[in-house]
């Protein structure tokens, strides 16, 4: 019995392998087990090749998972076209059409031997059963309840629900070719079986969301009430949530023109004091840098979410990647600081985003979400999150007295100065892009200038003491280290899992607050660490890099970065750490110092 | 606007001055047309804290500070997306924009038609001196073909913008035309641009005296006016109003081009509607993650 | 005798302060002296105050000078807006209008005992002499040429070249003027006499230029056949010079609608096959963000100039900074290497901008020249140039056999491949913003997203030994150093020169190329060093976060930074240098390491 | 483009087909396009490689991919900077621009009036499908009011951009507009905009199959169509073109709105015109130099 399944199947568009993926999903949650769902698509919007790749466990999953245990291709071209994607290896089982005609033994899988393959009449079987090869998704999730034991009755259930609509021979066809599925697989078992644990989780009250839809929702319990921005993929979910619910809560939503508009409409609502956001992904995320200065030295709360893709310029808009660290937090023109923030999963999308606008009130300056493309999209089973444990914050007012003599940016110690906004009596001021004496006028004073980007900057001091933005695991006095932001954190994760049942002394801190670096947080952690990592989907190692800025990292800690659509596995993280440690077993018995 | 706001205290003039000292250059046609905003704000009375007035960058731009209204001086370019949000944001406010040509018509062009077709209620004032005065006379989009400026030594070779005509085809519902040339013209068709209940657009020609060519300061521009009052103009006539337009550059039209009489809701009336509707019932938002149940 | 003045006179707009700067200028260049000259202007555009500074010396000048030797305030309050610009000591002269009715013990400049005080009725004489108060300005040359011998004869020639057209009656006032000036100076000798050394210069020959009329220009030199771009200060000069210049030379501009249309028709510029050119200050360089991204992954030439102001966002339009490193390098989403050149002074500015074509062209990349305010808009005299000694790098073209079967982004040993334009017969390709496979086609392949960031990254690896971009300056051994890029090197050079003087073992180094980081090239300097400044003009001290990133520095290495408009002068330079010896020496007598 | 560089020898339509194939939805009404731009190219008779085909960001803009031609798939809204760029870098050339609604109308909006009043011999062809394609079916700045989208759960609150109205208003000197719902009468459009010398302007309404809406797609288009050579319109009156252009959304009016017959001089021939010029006797560039020099 496994704790584990990481499904993974790819065919043309027209196949329905998402939708399968959603039904497997679906059924795993409603029979309690935790599951995570990434899909993956060619560029075609239609007809081209698609893939998802389910995990499902029963306990908290932190990733998609590496190697596939399940392999499905529809057909051999399309399967390919995702590559590392979706990695057979040994322990494979693969489950092929066979009208493809592939003879078991040549797989299209150069170098690869896997556990089992099996070539099924994927679509012979639909059309005796359902009269109709667009049932082949059906068989396929009826072989993986036969093989896998997994969905046997929460499928059909699904299946009456999502097909209620389209009456009862629809149905009854469906249930026929699920049939057909479960019976081949009984009629060919496994060479090595292959069932998961039944599941100990909750079946009630688990939630099922992806990170835009989270991160959207979270927005509007922090109180967001106003949204814009402009279509990007994979950011376009978040203002389509927005388009359907915000109202509800006195808000509104504009789609701009651009994302110049859609960050400035934002900003607009913020002077005007509302809670506000926008969202895009990397194009668009440069088209706003010139107006994120503005929101900076206007000092004007603004959350922003850039859901990573793959980079630059219009890139590869399907894939994930974590390469706008470098623009999040340096694009833009003069000195400037902006607090960053970065979810790891879906869950924690709420927990970010809630602090995101927390920061952004606190501290009068825009924040920003780095997610991406897979945390965006990915579908993953939640545990209830209690609402009532998060502490919501308001921008500072001007009290009675401030109002006497109002000086919107009063040189405060905190460097922080309270905010009024139109319709307040007795605070209007002159907001500005322009270098401004505290009480908002123009200024071309050095002096001035340089006192009020001190203020800007100071503001942010408190930061470097935000320890509970940060997450370790492992023994605090470990000589071997991790250390990851975003998505490739739920990697990283399970690979110091992986090492440490291997008997590896390794520890892993994970930044919530990316940027700016809180130093004392990192001189900490590194102080037991002779050698480590710094693990990152970048191709410049951009993680790294920024931290470099800031913290003298020990000399055996290196950069492990990639580019996006390539992401890192555990067991390639785990022999790094092998490597490591022999190394720095090696230089302590010579005596050694880390090599430069 | 809405009218229940206004107070029914009175306010004068100087009650919209701030203490901020203008720094355009003497003579400059800015100071006309920051006075006559007092006036028309004045006449309208809605309390300064209650005003909004953004702008972008330049010369023009730099108006609001010289206002006692919650001012917002923005980057070039961006004085309508930033006035959007905020109207959104809070529609009781009265907003205001206003800006240059470059500001309105170069940089900023691609937000016009944008705000004219959403309709919310929003004026927006140009102030249209034909040149890029603080960067110290290039070329603007409504400079005439053939200027010869630091930028276009051998003289301009595109045909200018002509702003009257663009929001015209925009469909916007209010289009108007003044000019410091006459100081109480102006006033009256700002006041009557911002009772206008949707977004309105006042083009004002107003002379940039360091920069501006012989032609385009106060005298040349009243040898070129004329008053549509005084050609028995219609404003409800959109057709004869895009004809009127094409005069841009040659003639001084002043007054309105076009006013709909019968104008289709504002954007923010059919947001509040929405919300209205929606927000009955609707779980409350610390219930919000109740939508992510599978049930 | 002394080598070197420096003067510094502020007045309100209508005084013709900077026109009088102008002809100082003139009349020093012309007698064989070096000379450089900044202005300095409140915001407004007519009747603001206004500033200039003239340093005159025998010897090539570095920078503006500090501490001014002469001051001239035709009225306090104006002179006292520049503040730290026109700083007053006690070995300085000042100079004041008596109409001001400040007694000589009575100046408004707190604090500080100036060498000597001296009220002169300025516009009486001018006034008396000129029948007008405009002559001001003539008079104060006039006291100029009788207290410092500057001028005396030049000044008198400009203006009979100036003033021709105005007729004989304006010469012969302004001839009055100016004895008059010259008289009451002979009548009230000063305490201390001032007088410069006579020029051993070169009258002849000398070029008199500012920096953003050379960088125009030598990319004229360069073939650059396009430029277009959108207006901005302190930027727009270089439009200027094309608008004048290009057409002969069969190129064109474009005075875009904004700066994205600016840098986009200079990338379309070069996708045709011309040498293009775009320039900007930190607002547009925001803006072309995008576009900046466009141009990597299209692997197309071309120069960006961003003449840097004080930012963020509309910030300090008139002023100089050092603040859009960070933006220079990093702006922008995805994994994205892009060349940063940067001048000192308006003489290196060719090379700098004939550097930035050659880089844009061999590498077929974006680069960028950050110049700023003070370089862009201050005056120099200078040394004739020998074009002839530049070597002018052209893109490399396919040949015969390449255009076989063209491959536009073939991934080659250099990683560069060879370039067609539209025109070339057998070149057509597809060039794209979206991650493409070596033909320019479209591709969702983490695999060849990964080979194509590694190509387009690679291929600037000859960067890191070109040491011949890089400058330094004292004994190799020495244990105390100085790195400064920019305007600020040429103060941190006479700073040395100082510290030298006064028996310091100090070295510096001055990068022309900011980066990517020749980290050799450091590693190299840094080898002797154990104490070190990176001196430079951001609050946030970019470039030693950026040195950091890719350097280890000395642990005794510290970055000293400051905002712009508040330059650093030589002096507090040295006294740094003073401390940071001290420590030295402290340290090696108690045998101690540097502390961290 | 200019006659004397057009060669004798003869190109087919099949020339201009590259060997990537497309990747629209099968019955996307772009595929109709690209045949009549090969088959409109391909009676010109420019050769691929003198031809520059630069587009945005969407389904419409990877069309420059299925052709021989020099392409250039930018960024979005942005093909019409960069178009300007080469065309005025090498005249020579055939410089074609395509794009959809919203990356004309919406990101791109403010580049296009500059292009019309720079009039440089450049056609801007745009697959008005009404909606964004290629980021799964949101609000497109010419969706109709009350439209229902993933972007508009509850309709769209806004007036449609006109893009025959805007580029009308704007001055260009063609206007044309056609439909995949009548392929010979696209592709003769698109040829005579590409002979028209100076800046042509084509609307095409492609229907997007997957996401546009019932009456959108090719029958519904064909309902609603009306050739203005059915109607009589007489293609040199611009104000009766202006009035058609109202129709926009409601009525498929196909052909060419409004040819200016007295076409006015380039941009890039005034720019020849300057070059040589001022190119007599100028210093040779290596002396640029002796500019500065003091004397
Ligand atoms: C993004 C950006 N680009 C350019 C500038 C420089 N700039 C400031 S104002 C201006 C144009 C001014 O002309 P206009 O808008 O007509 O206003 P005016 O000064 O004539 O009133 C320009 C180009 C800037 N501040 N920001
Ligand atoms: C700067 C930027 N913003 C947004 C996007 C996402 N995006 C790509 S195409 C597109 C719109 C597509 O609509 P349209 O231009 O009408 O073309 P269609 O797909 O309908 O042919 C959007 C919003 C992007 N790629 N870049
Ligand atoms: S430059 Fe022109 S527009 Fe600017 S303040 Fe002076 S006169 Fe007015
Ligand atoms: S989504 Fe629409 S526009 Fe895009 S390819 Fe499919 S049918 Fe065509
Ligand atoms: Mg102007
Ligand atoms: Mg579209």
């Amino acid at each position: 019995m496994r704790k584990d399944l990481v499904f993974g199947m790819a065919g043309s568009g027209g196949d329905g392998i998402v939708s399968a993926g959603e039904s497997l999903l679906n059924a795993a949650a409603a029979e309690g087990y935790h599951g995570m769902m990434t899909k993956s698509f060619g560029s075609q919007i239609r007809g081209g090749e698609s893939s998802c790749r389910v995990r499902i466990s029963t306990e908290h999953l932190l990733n998609p998972g590496g190697d596939l245990d399940v392999a499905v291709a529809l057909n051999w071209e399309d399967f390919l076209k995702f590559g590392a994607e979706l990695p057979v290896s040994g322990s494979t089982v693969v489950i092929y059409e066979a009208a493809t005609k592939v003879e078991p033994d040549r797989i299209p899988l150069m170098g690869v031997t896997p556990l089992q393959v099996i070539p099924v009449p994927i679509s012979e079987m639909a059309k005796a059963t359902a009269g109709t090869e667009r049932a082949k998704n059906t068989v396929v999730l009826g072989l993986i309840a036969g093989w896998f034991g997994i969905g046997r009755e929460a499928v059909l259930k699904g299946f009456r629900k999502k097909l209620a609509k389209k009456g009862e021979d629809v149905l009854a066809a469906n249930e026929r070719a699920f049939y057909e599925g479960i019976k081949f697989a009984e009629a060919h078992p496994l060479n090595t079986p292959m069932t998961i644990a039944l599941s100990d989780g909750a079946v009630s009250g688990k939630l099922m969301t992806d990170g835009n839809d989270m991160c959207a929702a979270a927005a509007i319990f922090s109180g967001c009430q106003f949204f814009s921005g402009y279509p990007i993929t994979p950011s376009t979910e978040i203002m389509q949530f927005f388009t359907e619910h915000v109202w509800k809560y006195g808000g509104a939503v504009l789609q701009a023109e651009d994302e110049i508009a859609g960050i400035g409409a934002a900003i607009g609502a913020s002077f005007a004091g509302k809670k506000s956001m926008t969202a895009t992904s990397g194009p668009g995320l440069s088209l706003k840098t010139e107006m994120m200065g503005l929101a900076s030295i206007a000092e004007l709360p603004l959350v922003i979410v850039d859901v990573q893709r793959g980079g630059p310029s219009t890139g590869m808009p399907t894939k994930p990647e974590q390469s706008d660290l470098f623009a999040a937090a340096f694009s833009g023109h003069g000195d400037v600081v902006r607090p960053i923030l970065a979810p790891t999963c879906v869950a924690d999308t709420f927990r970010v985003t809630v602090e995101a606008f927390n920061l952004a009130e606190e501290f009068q300056t825009p924040v920003l979400i780095l997610s991406d493309q897979e945390i965006s999209q990915r579908k993953e089973t939640l545990d209830p999150i209690d609402t009532s444990q998060f502490k919501i914050v308001d921008r500072i007012r001007p009290s009675e007295a401030d109002l006497q003599n109002y000086n919107r940016f009063k040189i405060t110690e905190s460097g922080i100065s309270p905010i009024s906004h139109p319709g307040m009596l007795g605070g209007t001021y002159l907001a500005s892009g322009i270098e401004h004496n505290e009480n908002g006028s123009p200024t071309a004073s050095g002096e001035v200038h340089q006192r009020m980007n001190e203020k800007r900057i100071r503001k942010f001091d408190p930061l470097q003491n935000r320890r509970d933005l940060f997450h370790t695991v492992g023994n605090p006095d470990a000589p071997l280290a991790l250390v990851a932001w975003g998505s490739i954190a739920g990697v990283c994760q399970e690979a110091v899992t992986i090492a440490r049942e291997e008997g590896l002394n390794v520890k892993m801190l994970v930044p919530y607050l990316v940027y700016p670096v809180a130093e004392g947080v990192y001189r900490e952690f590194f102080a037991s660490v002779q050698r480590g990592l710094v693990v990152e989907q970048s191709h410049l190692g951009q993680f790294y890099r920024v931290l470099r800025m800031y913290v003298d990292l020990p000399k055996g800690v290196e950069s492990m970065a990639r580019s996006g659509a390539n992401p890192f596995r555990p067991s390639e993280i785990v022999v790094v750490l092998h490597r490591l440690l022999a190394e720095l077993q090696r230089s302590q018995a010579g005596n050694l110092q880390p090599q430069e | 606007m809405s009218e229940t706001a206004t107070p029914a205290m009175p306010f004068l003039p100087k009650d919209y001055k701030s203490d901020l000292k203008p720094i355009w250059c003497p003579g400059c046609g800015d100071f006309s047309v920051v006075q006559a905003i007092y006036r028309a704000l004045a006449s309208i009375g809605r309390a300064p804290h209650e005003t909004a007035f953004i702008s972008g960058i330049g010369c023009s731009s730099r108006i609001p500070g010289y206002t006692t209204a919650y001012g917002f001086n923005t980057v070039h370019g961006r004085s309508l997306p930033i006035a959007q949000g905020i109207k959104l944001a809070n529609p009781d406010l009265l907003v205001l924009a206003a800006g240059g040509d470059g500001d309105g018509f170069s940089i900023g062009g691609g937000h016009v038609p944008h705000l004219v077709r959403r309709n919310m209620d929003i004026t927006y004032i140009v102030m249209d001196n034909q040149i890029y005065g603080l960067t110290k006379g290039q070329l603007s989009p409504t400079s005439p073909k053939g200027r010869i400026s630091c930028t276009s030594k051998y003289g301009s070779l595109e045909e200018p913008v002509n702003p009257l005509q663009y929001v015209l085809g925009y469909g916007a519902n209010f289009v108007a035309q003044g000019s410091p040339a006459d100081l109480a013209g102006m006033t009256a068709i700002i006041e009557e641009a911002i009772r206008f209940p949707g977004f309105a657009f006042v083009n004002l020609q107003s002379p940039c005296v360091t920069y501006g060519e012989e032609c385009q300061q106060i005298k040349g521009l009243k040898a070129i006016m004329e008053p549509l009052a005084s050609i028995g103009h219609d404003p409800s006539d959109r057709m004869k109003a895009m004809e009127i337009a094409q005069y841009y550059g040659q003639k001084l039209h002043t007054g309105v081009l076009y006013r709909n009489p019968n104008p289709p809701p504002t954007y923010e009336s059919m947001v509040k509607q929405r919300q209205e509707e929606l927000s009955k019932g609707a779980m409350p938002k610390e219930q919000i993650l109740d939508l992510f149940i599978k049930r």
